[in-house]
């Protein structure tokens, strides 16, 4: 068994659910999910998502030879599996969050503490049938130990001094030098999953829309394909190629936020200011053009909401020009300024081996060495039409992912023309057929590669959905990013990743 | 007269003191009793330095001493104010005693070396002979042993001691064969008849020996490495007593015969004690900010004080080389008063340090923290003495700094490369020695009383007893008293300068309020009004805020980002505090190095930190010569299984027989 | 240098900030409401702001990054967000106060000091949006603190924003 | 009588156009970002508004914290008045030289470091550690700047540095240059600003000065952020005192020289708000652990100076 095999030898001959789609999802006994526990040990097949949907655990895995995604599901009657973390340790989180929601117990998972669960929910295991009492008290939360003497500790959060998202990181530090650095998420928890069970397909949409405000294009379109995987429908070529544009716009508008932000965290405001401003110029042609500065609820599943009109076209258009021309003026001052260098370079620097061990993809990873990128991988349409390139960086500092987001801005930039050049015309939706079936969709969002899965009812209802945030993978890197580092450091460190924290929460 | 029944007092009150050890009231009681002598001869400095210019030395001759020599005791300007310097923190150790001494764990091994003590450090002071200043030193050196391993349960105590001993008997050694070497050139051990032949003096050597004695015993550098040892193992008031005083005695013999008795000295020598101030201070102060221990910190503190006071030194001895003795006085009176200054303060410190520890049995400050709510008079206190040691005006540490500072900035081009190049050097020093002392007493300062309590101990601190407490506001008091008022001191200083370099220094050019010595535009202090503007100022600020602001005050939790978290550890420790200093200079300095070992992500093993110092001083040179005494002491075998009892009779027997070979040998 | 010649090309061509939007009558007239019944006290024309993100998608977060930038610049009215709770006049709050989130919130409002205002920034923040409902989820901010102003929007756009919060600052001016 | 009331008005001007200072600076680092910008009388509005608002206090702080604002802000506004601003001939010239003046600023940063430990947060001590740090290599830096100066004319009090310089017997020396360069990087290390600390930001982990006033407010935190403009601004001062003293009023000069030191003194501080916010938005801020290569190299530009003095007045 063990050796060279592929993904799809592997699970070649198990036995499969019909109605999955794209990918074909395989259902594993107890010796079979051994067998891969041993195979995931020898291969270097990417895990993708874990979750569990009812009585069953559901692995999404990719060999990165050839391309192949599969599911391995595994019934737990009994409410247990045997742990991925041992051999994959991106899963632990995720094997986490999956019992706290679901109450099925990792077997081998080495960190019993809860995740997403803080004990202040009226129940415990919400997902599960039957849910679980409340607990008594709020969860006493032990963080990881850390022997020295007289270090101290430094809580942060879950309010931050600054504008972004609640969590908790717990430095345990000498002074300015960093011991250990843990994060605790899970403060935005909104038991998402919990309400698209049972949803109709526009409502639950419209969540989709709001698990990441700054990823609502791309979770859209995730739960769009989706949708329409399992329906086994397609959308019409001109929403394709709209998606694809509203995608690109998104990923613009973000990275120009991140970069600026990066530099801002440097004590280098006028960037941010700069690109806060190009930024904003993006953000209205999308509500000129869309009717929406963020883009929500404009991709729906069956096609896209809006049109693209002739001038929302020359908007665009003038947009790309202006942007790449400014753009470049900002790369060119980023470039030339030492004291802004001698900040990013060498700090937070993540090793390509520890990205790969932890399945990173997006910014994160293509930083590190990391190729992976859904567009060129799935090559859903139109990317199988259009001509780019996924640039990576060596070095996986914070410089590194600096330039990995130009460079993709880049990109997106030559996208967008191309999108503009080549728009197809014809209908924006096409129906969707009230039927029952199970879709996976894997989606390229600015951070990385989202993964959606979800079963629908006969009666065309969700049933069960998983959306899986690229910064599942993302996160636990922050911790090792940090080594030696200090304290001063970490807020450059964690602007450079701007990973998602409802993305993560739910 | 007086002094002779107050020196009886104290000897008196040793000798009587072993009967009641069973009785631990009776080490309170012998504590009380060193009050009145201590008064007494407090008082005496006081009259004397108050008397007109041009009163002479009283001198009294005793027929003690070795056959053939009388013991020639003087009282003159300089040991008039020493006697001020020694005497006023011994009022208040008494006074502390009185409360503290009953509750130590050997009570009956403290009281009576202490006035003993205190009999060697006033004797020192007032010998005028070579012989009794020696006898009075070793008497000092025993008497502060004795206390050092009065806590015979500590094995510290007992490696601290041996560590003093060998020190002091070096130092002992040094000081017997300088004096021999004046003594052989003068002819004479009589301090008289050595002043009388200024120049006669032993020449390099002799400076030199009087150099290694007396800085080893003030803890100059390299010769510091017991002082933080030996100090902080005594009870707290006698800790209090031997790095405000004792330090200060020995400073007070250098003085004694580099500025009185062997006062024609080249400009290298006070260039070279600049340097060795200037390195003193600085590695004091460094080593002070990396302690964890409360006392041990104030002991390195001490040594950075002497390393200033030895830079003032220094400056005046060169100045008085280069005919200068204007600049000369102002550098003297500026050590001077950094000697009373440092008395006071360090006593006050160590003072308070023993109320800490006895209230929380905790010397680790990473373990205490929040005892200003529990100790508010402690607290007060100490803040007072921390600040004082900052060198924050309106307190008295500033005068005196500021003073060093002056006579520094003002030094003339003086003619030699060296000195032109190692002036501004030892400005950089001083400057940098300076601010980490107010880095290391904000630290030591905010982790044991700020914050919240890091141990059981610390919550459940009770403030001290009355006396202990009275015993620190008397001293705080004194330092913002001679903080406030620095001409009417520097205007005794110039007094007791006087007679030693000729010259009156005129410390009040623009009128008493204003510490003004050099020129009157030259740069001058008053803290009177800048205390008064202060005061005009913040009574100005408390009416506006009241009369435009709101009044009202509510107490909440700390603002945590959202997530409580009581663990004591959520707030700066020490060693954190003063990490990124020993990250910067601590390479160098302590070879200090952090070992990390940082788990992978997801990996629940414990992350583990270990912090690496060495002292590079200890290992290059003290350990390499224990290692030589240790192979010298195999070869002299049968010495090995003597107690330190021998050790100790034996080099008593050395001195005696040394002075006794000096004093028949006919002079060359 | 680049960096000198962009420096220089902004100055000269002056702020790209644009003209502040009118108070929001509605705000105004809500404000009215929920302030008549308290002191009003005058702060001048200066507020700070600290933003509670209490769950939210991170949408709203984006609208006051952009109204922090140079085009709508808060600052230029006397509104700014500050670090610390004890620094602020005005909560902003986000999101449909996720429970895990409560505790947080209720103790960011508890450091602040008096006067202060609670503002409901979002569709969320006012009743929990889509995600009321739920298990994990207070359905809005008034279920625990005080709101006294509401701006309204999935996200409310930075126009929105600023004038709800120009509003704020013109009642208690 | 004529010289009292000049001292007080001296010593209000201070402490009223500190907060000026500020708004100046902050208006012209919006425009060079290309915003609007509040006005230049905001920090005004922004300390009323402090002032109006309660205080609320930790727990667990002691009267220190209660007592800091006060010292602090005392401490700031005495050093400010020390500088000979609009003449030489003033009634505090004999009471502090620049010796107490950095003392003076040492005892606001002592108290404020210790308020920063007092509440017993991990940010309080995070602010204390690095401020002291900072600190450690800033005020030698500054001591040696005054020991430079002394030794060119032999005094270390402002106002006579400053009489010294308009006689005319400077001339433009290498050391002077070198002081004045150990100068200005002391003065942005001191003053809490870009590269060394960055006055608004919102990264709890990155602050210095922030991080120990984190925990104040209201009237208090009014204070602690009045005592942070007067230090920008005594700084501002003191530049111009030492290197650009030309306008200030000399003793026996009439009334009316006066005003045209107040005139002189607000354009030179304008200016230097206006090149201040331009070098801010020029660089980023340092890597804390560079900061003391940055201050190490003010405090050697400083000995450089007074060597380069003794050397030369030598020959």
């Amino acid at each position: 068994m063990l050796g060279n095999t592929t993904l799809t030898e592997f699970l070649d001959g198990l036995r499969t659910v019909p109605q999955h789609q794209p990918w074909p999802r395989h259902l594993l006994d107890e010796r079979a999910w051994m067998d891969l526990l041993h195979q995931l040990a020898e291969s270097d097949w990417t895990l993708l998502g874990l979750w569990a949907d009812g009585g069953e655990v559901h692995a999404a895995l990719r060999d990165e030879e050839d391309g192949a995604v599969a599911v391995a599901s595994l019934s737990c009657p009994e409410r247990k599996y045997p742990s991925l973390s041992e051999v994959r340790p991106g899963a632990i989180r995720l094997e986490r969050a999956l019992r706290d929601l679901w109450g099925i117990t990792p077997v081998g998972l080495s960190d019993p503490r809860p995740w997403l669960d803080h004990g202040r929910w009226p129940v415990s295991r919400p997902l599960a049938l039957p849910r679980g009492p409340a607990p008594e008290t709020p969860v006493d939360y032990p963080f990881l130990p850390v022997e020295g003497e007289a270090l101290h500790i430094i809580p942060v959060g879950p309010v931050h001094a600054g504008v972004i998202e609640p969590g908790h990181f717990r430095f345990t530090c000498s002074g300015e030098s960093v011991v250990r650095l843990e994060a605790r998420l899970g403060y935005t928890h909104k038991g998402v999953e919990e309400l698209m069970a049972g949803k109709p397909l526009a409502e639950a949409a419209k969540l989709a829309a709001r698990l990441s405000g700054d990823s609502t294009v791309a979770y859209s379109l995730a739960f769009a394909r989706a949708v329409e995987a399992a329906t086994a429908s397609e959308a019409p070529p001109r929403a394709h190629w709209l998606r694809a544009l509203m995608a690109e716009l998104e990923r613009i508008a973000n990275h120009l936020l991140d970069v600026g932000g990066v530099c801002n965290d440097a004590a280098f405001p006028v960037m941010l200011a700069h690109c806060t401003t190009l930024r904003e110029e993006v953000l209205r042609a999308n509500a000129a053009c869309f009717g929406h500065r963020l883009l929500m609820d404009r991709i729906l599943p069956g096609g896209v909401s809006h049109d693209l009109t002739r001038e929302g076209g020359a908007t665009l258009r003038k947009l790309c020009a202006t942007l790449a021309q400014r753009l470049n003026i900002l790369v060119d001052i980023y470039d030339d300024l030492p004291s802004l260098q001698d900040r990013t370079v060498g700090t937070g620097i993540v090793r390509p081996a520890l990205a790969r061990r932890f399945g990173a993809g997006g910014v994160v990873g293509r930083a590190s060495m990391q190729g992976g990128d859904a567009r060129k991988a799935v090559a859903y349409p139109p990317y199988d039409e259009l001509d780019f390139a996924v640039p990576t960086q060596p070095l996986g500092d914070v410089n590194a992912r600096i330039w990995q987001r130009i460079e993709e801005l880049r990109e997106s930039l030559s996208l967008v023309n191309q999108l503009m050049d080549g728009m197809p015309g014809g209908p924006l939706t096409r129906p969707i057929p009230t039927r029952g079936g199970e879709g996976m969709a894997l989606v390229e969002g600015f951070r990385g590669e989202i993964l959606l899965w979800l079963r629908l009812s006969e009666a065309g209802k969700v049933v069960r959905c998983h959306p899986r945030d690229p910064s599942w993978f993302q996160w636990p890197l922050l911790e090792a990013a940090i080594e030696n580092n200090i304290v001063a450091d970490f807020p450059l460190c964690n602007k450079s990743f701007n990973c998602s924290y409802s993305g993560v929460d739910l | 007269m007086v002094i002779g029944s107050a020196m009886i007092a104290f000897l008196l009150l040793g000798l009587a003191a072993p009967l009641g050890r069973r009785r631990p009231a009776v080490a309170g009681l012998v504590h009380l009793a060193c009050l009145p002598p201590s008064l007494l001869l407090l008082a005496l400095g006081l009259m004397h330095l108050a008397a007109p210019p041009g009163t002479p030395p009283q001198i009294i001759t005793l027929p003690l001493g070795l056959p053939g020599l009388a013991g020639h005791w003087r009282l003159d300007r300089l040991s008039a104010f020493f006697l001020l310097v020694v005497n006023l923190p011994a009022v208040l150790a008494g006074l502390y005693g009185l409360g503290y001494a009953p509750h130590l764990p050997r009570p009956g091994r403290v009281a009576p070396f202490l006035p003993l003590f205190l009999l060697g450090m006033n004797g020192v002071l007032l010998a005028d002979d070579a012989f009794s200043f020696l006898l009075a030193w070793e008497f000092m050196s025993l008497t502060s042993w004795l206390l050092v391993v009065a806590d015979d349960g500590n094995p510290e105590a007992g490696k601290a001691g041996l560590t003093y001993l060998s020190m002091a008997a070096f130092g002992g050694f040094c000081l017997l064969a300088a004096f021999a070497l004046m003594a052989a050139d003068g002819g004479s051990f009589d301090f008289a008849l050595l002043r009388a032949h200024p120049g006669g003096g032993g020449g390099v050597l002799a400076v030199l020996l009087v150099l290694l004695g007396t800085g080893s015993k003030a803890g100059m550098v390299p010769l510091h490495p017991w002082l933080p040892l030996a100090h902080p193992a005594a009870p707290s008031h006698a800790s209090a007593l031997m790095s405000g005083v004792m330090t200060k005695v020995a400073l007070y013999g250098l003085i004694r015969i580099l500025f009185d008795l062997q006062p024609v000295l080249g400009w290298q020598w006070g260039f070279a004690l600049m340097l060795l101030g200037a390195a003193t201070a600085l590695t004091g102060v460094f080593y002070a900010l990396m302690q964890r221990d409360l006392k041990v910190l104030l002991a390195y503190s001490t040594v950075e004080n002497v390393g200033l006071i030895l830079v003032a030194l220094g400056l005046a001895a060169a100045f008085r080389a280069y005919d200068q003795p204007a600049l000369a006085a102002l550098a003297l009176v500026a050590a001077l008063y950094h000697v009373l200054n440092h008395s006071l303060i360090k006593s006050l410190l160590f003072l308070g340090a023993g109320a800490v520890v006895s209230a929380t049995g905790e010397r680790d400050i990473n373990r205490l923290g929040g005892l200003l709510n529990r100790m508010p008079v402690t607290g007060a206190c100490f803040l007072a003495g921390a600040c004082a040691i900052s060198a924050l005006p309106p307190l008295n540490g500033f005068v005196s700094e500021w003073l060093v500072f002056q006579s520094l900035f003002h030094a003339p081009s003086l003619s030699h490369w060296a000195m032109r190049f190692g002036v501004p050097v030892v400005g950089v020093a001083l400057a940098l020695a300076a601010a980490f002392a107010a880095v290391c007493f904000v630290r030591a300062f905010g982790t044991v009383f700020l914050g919240r309590p890091r141990s059981a101990a610390a919550a459940a601190a009770r403030e001290a007893p009355l006396s202990l407490q009275l015993a620190q506001v008397v001293p705080a008091a004194l330092c913002l008293g001679l903080g406030i008022f620095p001409v009417l001191v520097s205007g005794g200083l110039a007094s007791v300068v006087a007679p030693l370099l000729r010259v009156r220094l005129p410390t009040a050019l623009l009128g008493w309020p204003w510490l003004s010595p050099i020129a009157p535009g030259a740069g001058s202090y008053s803290a009177l009004m800048l205390l008064l503007t202060g005061v005009a100022l913040a009574i100005t600020t408390v009416l506006v805020v009241h009369h435009f602001g709101s009044q009202r005050t509510r107490r909440a939790p700390v603002w945590d980002c959202g997530t409580p978290c009581a663990l004591p550890e959520a707030q700066y420790s020490a060693d954190s505090f003063s990490q990124p200093l020993r990250r910067v200079f601590g390479r160098p300095l302590l070879a200090a190095r952090e070992l990390i070992d940082m788990p992978a992500p997801g990996d629940t093993a414990p992350a583990r930190f270990r912090l690496e110092i060495r002292d590079p001083l200890w290992d290059g040179l003290y350990a390499r010569l224990i290692r030589l005494v240790n192979r010298l002491a195999d070869r002299v075998n049968r010495l090995q299984s003597l107690t330190v009892r021998h050790y100790l009779l034996m080099m008593f027997w050395t001195l005696v027989a040394g002075l006794v070979i000096v004093a028949v040998r006919p002079p060359l | 240098m680049r960096l000198v010649r962009l420096l220089l090309q902004t100055l000269l061509k002056g702020p790209v900030t644009q003209a502040p939007p009118p108070a929001d009558a509605d705000s105004l007239a809500q404000l009215a409401a929920t302030l008549s019944a308290r002191s009003r006290d005058t702060l001048g024309r200066s507020l700070a702001i600290r933003a509670l993100d209490a769950g939210s998608c991170n949408g709203c977060e984006l609208e006051i990054q952009a109204v922090c930038g140079p085009v709508y610049d808060l600052e230029r009215y006397g509104l700014k967000v500050v670090a610390s709770p004890r620094h602020a006049d005005v909560l902003l709050v986000t999101g449909p106060v996720t429970r895990n989130m409560a505790l947080a919130a209720v103790r960011t409002y508890e450091a602040m000091a008096a006067p202060k205002w609670v503002v409901a920034m979002g569709d969320c923040a006012r009743d929990g949006g889509c995600f009321a409902g739920s298990y994990a989820v207070m359905n809005g901010v008034q279920e625990l603190l005080p709101v006294d102003l509401v701006i309204p929007g999935c996200p409310p756009e930075p126009e929105k924003l600023l004038s709800g919060l120009l509003a704020l600052l013109e009642t208690v001016a | 009588m004529i010289p009292l009331l000049w001292g007080i008005l001296h010593t209000l001007l201070v402490v009223a156009a500190a907060p000026w200072a500020t708004g100046l600076t902050r208006r012209v680092k919006a425009r060079l970002q290309g915003r609007r910008g509040a006005s230049c009388w905001q920090p005004y509005r922004d300390l009323w508004r402090l002032l109006q608002k309660d205080s609320v206090i930790a727990d667990s702080a002691s009267w220190l914290f209660h007592i800091t604002p006060y010292v602090v802000f005392v401490a700031v506004w005495l050093a400010a008045t020390i500088l000979p601003t609009l003449t030489t001939d003033m009634i505090m010239t004999p009471a502090a030289d620049l010796i107490a003046l950095v003392a003076l600023l040492g005892v606001a940063r002592f108290f404020t470091a210790l308020a920063g430990l007092d509440a017993g947060t991990a940010f309080g001590g995070l602010g204390a550690s690095r401020e002291m740090f900072i600190a450690s290599l800033g005020e030698p830096a500054m001591l040696m700047v005054t020991f430079s100066l002394s030794v060119l004319a032999h005094t270390t009090s402002p106002a006579h540095l400053v009489e010294f310089v308009l006689a005319g017997h400077v001339g433009l020396e290498v050391s002077v240059g070198l002081a004045m360069g150990a100068l200005l990087m002391v003065a942005l290390a001191e003053s809490g600003r870009i590269p060394i600390d960055n006055p608004a930001t919102h990264l709890e982990l990155t602050m210095v000065h922030e991080a120990m006033v984190l925990e104040y407010s209201g009237r208090h935190l009014a204070l602690m952020e009045a005592a942070a403009m007067m230090r920008q601004l005594l700084f501002l001062s003191l530049i111009i005192c030492l290197f650009l003293p030309w306008g200030i009023a000399r003793p026996g000069d009439a009334a009316p020289w006066l005003l045209v030191g107040l005139a002189a003194w607000i354009a030179k501080v304008a200016a230097l708000s206006v090149v201040l916010a331009a070098y801010e938005s020029w660089i980023a801020k340092m890597r804390l652990f560079r900061i003391a290569d940055f201050l190490g190299g003010a405090l050697l530009l400083a000995l450089l100076a007074t060597i380069f003095l003794y050397v030369s007045e030598a020959l």
